[in-house]
């Protein structure tokens, strides 16, 4: 078992033949991911890494029975990709590209809401993988072992880390998901929480958060109320100067919530197990583990 | 990207939100003409910076002749002003806003802002303007009043009602504040702004509303659909490091710490930031050299970071994922060669070909110092640091 | 509401829908001016009805010469023209469409449409031009190609690219159709249309992409908000006691069968209709009172009632709620007295006070047959329709 | 028990000054109905009927705990007073208004997917009524008798027919739904036949449909994978011309549905009792509890 993807999901790529696509691709092909084809508008009809192309996601739905999409259109396309994936009725859709309008992002989430069935992962992040089975991104595959831990995570690099340590720690991973640090994205903390907590292989959590937004709080919460797995939650950003990233008023609006010291107290209170610091992440998750 | 009051008050008037007359000046002279021009009997003169608090910091003068409006744009212009949201530096003022006095008979505060939570466009009131919204949210939360819109474009009927009420707007401005409301959500729109606040917006006794102030930020990622816009930027508004990094393609902000740090992927950089914290030291700055840390970006940042006198020791911090380590030891290697920076470096490698990237330090005779372990790294760049200073 | 294909094309080319260069005409000499004014060899002269199947019923005429236009035009205007939407008496013809022949490479289907389902606007496309949808889709669904838009305005650039392929457009015409997409979109928001049809949407030899026909519906519900478009409103073209029926409140739908019926509420008169049907008689209207059924407005139904020659008996069916039932047998009786219908009335009563009312039409004596139940009522109006027929 | 409202079920009206508002508002308060004040713009602080008036939903809820709310606001101003309570946070909405234009309940029904724990029954339509319990609509209080069947409709005056004759057979109603008959609208029939077959009082069900669309169609295939309860169902309009009410090319996109005759066929295959004349409903409904 794993969590969202696995050996038989059917994957195509939009931005296929792009430069990112094409390296990308290939690498997720030699990792054994089960890639069927890509869409590149105008490319219909050729081949490329000796997959099909297609025209428009639907002809490729319809040619592969693809039910996954891995985009890496550029920024200015990847809100009208993720719309038009959702539209041939793609189930999983994981963006990578970054630098999306945030106008852009509220249209696709508006969209989406007719569409229970369709899940977005990301934008601006590093994807989703299963170790063995399926690499939907730009994680690298090699650092990934199978095994026992979920990591979710809202930074690209730290998930690396996350899945370095427990890789050591001889934890292994079920299923790695970035979730992007854009301020609208797709699935969160608690869709993923609520995934490894169904997911019988998976026996512990590590959660990354960041500052900013109140993600992490509302986590918090719910992993009091409904995950019975150990959960090790690390967030980075305790020294980041307040202001540079987000409006004021944006603040105010989630409460007043987002530093590292409120989302910090949040975990505590929800009996995570927390660490300070980026290098203990593996070890706590071992610790935590021993002891449950 | 943050525009000057003078900037948002055009995109204002261009969309029909109401804004006292005024102009923007650039020497002490074009703004005593300007306020000639405006005419009346008292004016305001403000200077053009990227921070508030600009009216307790000396920023925002009442004038009663078009001799004093230069007399106070003469001590603005060119100089820096320091506000509590600047920094101790300040930020150097450039031009001034000259605008007719207003008659205030009451003051409010209307935003509206990307809502994060609910992933929509909401509207933010008070009934406490001119103060920050921070402070009302801590000390009278029920005076604030905030509406969430819908996902298509428009403002029903019912927001204008609901913060209507909120700041007990009277029936004679009933009309006036929904036109507001509905230019100020095509404003946002058409301008991918990220937020627009007015604060304070006022009610002159007369009866009409007027934006005293204005602030738009915008949002980066949307500039390339706004060319007109991305031109408003004002560089001189920004540590120059900054400028220069983003020149070169790197994430940096400038911290007043003193171990310069290097980290390929932002969260990884933030984390790097709170472990030097954690080990007892103070970061100088966060900067993301991006996933590939290629030479040229690794030479940039050795640059920047040369620069910077306080900076007392580098930690270079990579985790090599797709671009493996050997790669990116074999850049820092020609960076530092390049730009040998005067400081302790320090670097961490972890993840693919680690192993062989540390070994190429270590044969490259070079000062620099391979340290095997995040936490270990860190303590280590924070000793090279205390022992420097 | 349903407009005229002149009407439509005038707001296509409001919103830039390309259409073939035309004008309207009232008389056959002003159909021979539009040709000779709009130049060139061959014009098509179209009849203008609120009906589809015109070119197989003889309302869509090529001709060579404006002579030949005026002739065409003269066999036209003023008669009725029936095809096989129109029912036995075909539609009063008071104008015609004038337009260039247009030099059709191929023939495509495009519309947009409330899609109830999907709670949402869709596009429908097909490559088979020309031809009613329903056809296409019974014999070749997959042909058709349906696109559901988002919540808010605007075509995403997918929605082309899609719809492009099914309808094989060509790199040249690529940016036409996708203008075309964004302008019936915009059309359809702006008039508040149900429908937006063309059929057929013609790709010219030339590569051009021109509305050859052009049906827009408009939603009655929004035709408050759109008083240009209400005048545009031709009752001629509907029959005419729904007309008069429409300005007594009434909801009025003729129909071919004997018995007449009258029915507060539009379910219960579907329903009424239906249990005639079921009893083997026909109805010969849906007529809709409103919960009130008021003195007036039965008065002015009994009136429909009398100019239908083919009516044999009345049934009036009340569910007695809020209003009661005796309040309307108070009404019915009025309306009885100032218009006697010349052929049997049966009435069902049932609900508040229906007791009441059944007792209030025994005493008034006149010839109107109280029964109780409805099945038995429905029973005995196709009966009495029998005998007097 | 009953559903969604009983007479607990705090309620508000929306236009509760205005002529429809009052004469209803008084008939529901005479039923029993616990309405707890009303909301017309301009005249907040004023009384009427004995209770407050408010100039907002937020107000009134802020007021009087209200979570639910009766719409007879005018056709121009419904559509702006549904998204005012949904805003305000009310649960469940009932719109009697009609003539609301359809793009403008498109863009209700887009903002009320952000806000899945709010309910709009209607427009265009009866109401709701629990018998002795709450009464939110036009429907004449007097016919009803508590008891044991649930019935929804898509028509006002079937639904009072299907009311008198279950009134008549002796079974009485747990409570009564009139859906409302707009192409696009609230609540549907399969939310309400959830709605009955959890609630323990209902025993069984009357369902009355009405030609168009596919409600009726998706509404047999809920019933026979998910209803355990009897359901009688009557379609009206077998009679009614085709293309009278409905532009050609909205049918086509519900594949070719719509007919009386598919939707008797589609309740028929889902083992649902049909009715085919609007006199049997109550009789049917009666014979079928016997044999159940």
């Amino acid at each position: 078992m794993s969590v969202l993807v696995d050996r038989e999901t059917r994957v195509i790529c939009q931005g296929f033949t792009g430069r990112q696509g094409t390296f990308h691709c290939e690498q997720a092909i030699q990792y054994g991911t089960c890639l069927v084809g890509g869409v590149t508008p105008g490319r219909g009809g050729t081949r490329h890494l000796d997959r099909p192309v297609f025209d428009t996601v639907r002809d490729a739905v319809a040619g592969t029975e693809a039910h996954a999409s891995l985009i890496f259109v550029p920024a200015t396309g990847a809100a009208d990709a993720i719309l038009e994936a959702a539209d041939a009725g793609i189930r999983l859709i994981v963006c990578i590209t970054e630098h999306i309008p945030v106008l852009d992002m509220m249209r696709v989430k508006t969209a989406l809401r007719n569409r229970p069935e369709t899940r977005l992962i990301g934008p601006n992040c590093p994807g989703i993988i299963t170790p063995d089975g399926c690499k939907m991104g730009i994680m690298p595959g090699s650092i990934h072992r199978r095994g026992r831990i979920g990591i979710v995570s809202r930074s690209g690099t730290l998930t690396y880390v996350a899945v370095h340590q427990t890789t050591e720690a001889g934890l292994g991973q079920s299923t790695c998901i970035g979730i992007g640090g854009d301020p609208i994205h797709g699935i969160g903390f608690i869709d993923c929480l609520a995934l490894f907590e169904a997911d019988p292989e998976t026996e512990g959590i590590v959660l990354v958060g960041e500052i900013g937004g109140n993600d992490e709080e509302k986590a918090a919460a719910y992993i009091r109320d409904h995950v019975t797995k150990p959960v090790v939650a690390y967030v980075a950003g305790v020294t980041a100067p307040p202001g540079k990233r987000m409006g004021h008023a944006g603040a105010i609006i989630s409460g007043g919530a987002g530093t590292a010291a409120e989302k910090y107290r949040a975990f505590e209170e929800a009996f995570v197990t927390v660490v300070h610091s980026p290098a203990d992440m593996g070890q706590a998750m071992s610790d935590r583990l021993k002891r449950h | 990207m943050n525009l000057h009051e003078y900037q948002a008050k055009e995109i204002f008037s261009r969309f029909g939100i109401p804004v006292p007359s005024g102009a923007v000046a650039r020497t002490p002279s074009e703004a005593s003409r300007v306020a000639k021009r405006l005419g009346g009997a008292a004016w305001v003169v403000k200077a053009q910076i990227h921070a508030g608090g600009r009216g307790k910091a000396g920023g925002v003068e009442l004038c009663r002749s078009p001799d004093g409006v230069g007399e106070v744009a003469g001590r603005l212009i060119g100089h820096r002003l320091r506000t509590h949201q600047t920094g101790p530096d300040g930020l150097p003022v450039q031009a001034v806003w000259v605008e007719q006095a207003s008659d205030i008979g009451r003051e409010l505060y209307l935003s509206l802002v990307v809502d994060r939570a609910r992933e929509c466009l909401s509207f933010i009131a008070s009934s406490e303007g001119g103060m920050e919204i921070e402070t009302v949210a801590s000390t009278h939360p029920e005076r604030i009043v905030t509406v969430p819109l819908l996902p298509d474009p428009g403002v029903p009927a019912y927001v204008a009602r609901v913060l209507g009420r909120g700041l007990r707007m009277e029936a004679p401005q009933a009309t006036a504040f929904s036109s507001l409301l509905a230019a100020l959500e095509q404003c946002m729109r058409a301008t991918d702004a990220s937020l627009i606040e007015i604060n304070p917006l006022i009610v002159t006794r007369g009866g009409e509303l007027l934006a005293l102030d204005a602030k738009v930020n915008l949002d980066d990622n949307a500039l390339a659909r706004h060319a007109d816009l991305a031109a408003l930027d004002d560089a001189s508004q920004r540590d120059p490091a900054e400028n220069e990094a983003a020149r070169a393609g790197l994430n940096y902000v400038a911290l007043d710490g003193e171990i310069a740090c290097m980290v390929n992927g932002a969260g990884l950089a933030m984390a790097t930031m709170d472990l030097i914290q954690l080990k007892g030291g103070r970061p100088a700055n966060f900067l993301d050299v991006g996933g590939d840390a290629t030479a040229e970006r690794v030479t940039e940042a050795f640059r920047i970071f040369r620069t910077n006198p306080r900076v007392r020791s580098v930690f270079v911090n990579i985790f090599g994922g797709i671009v493996r380590c050997d790669l990116i030891a074999d850049g820092i290697i020609a960076a530092f060669k390049e730009v040998a920076p005067r400081v302790p470096v320090i670097v961490q490698l972890e993840g693919t070909r680690a192993e062989e990237g540390r070994r190429m330090f270590a044969e490259s005779r070079l000062p620099i110092e391979a340290v095997s372990g995040l936490a270990l790294a860190a303590e280590r760049a924070v000793r090279a640091a205390g022992e420097a200073a």
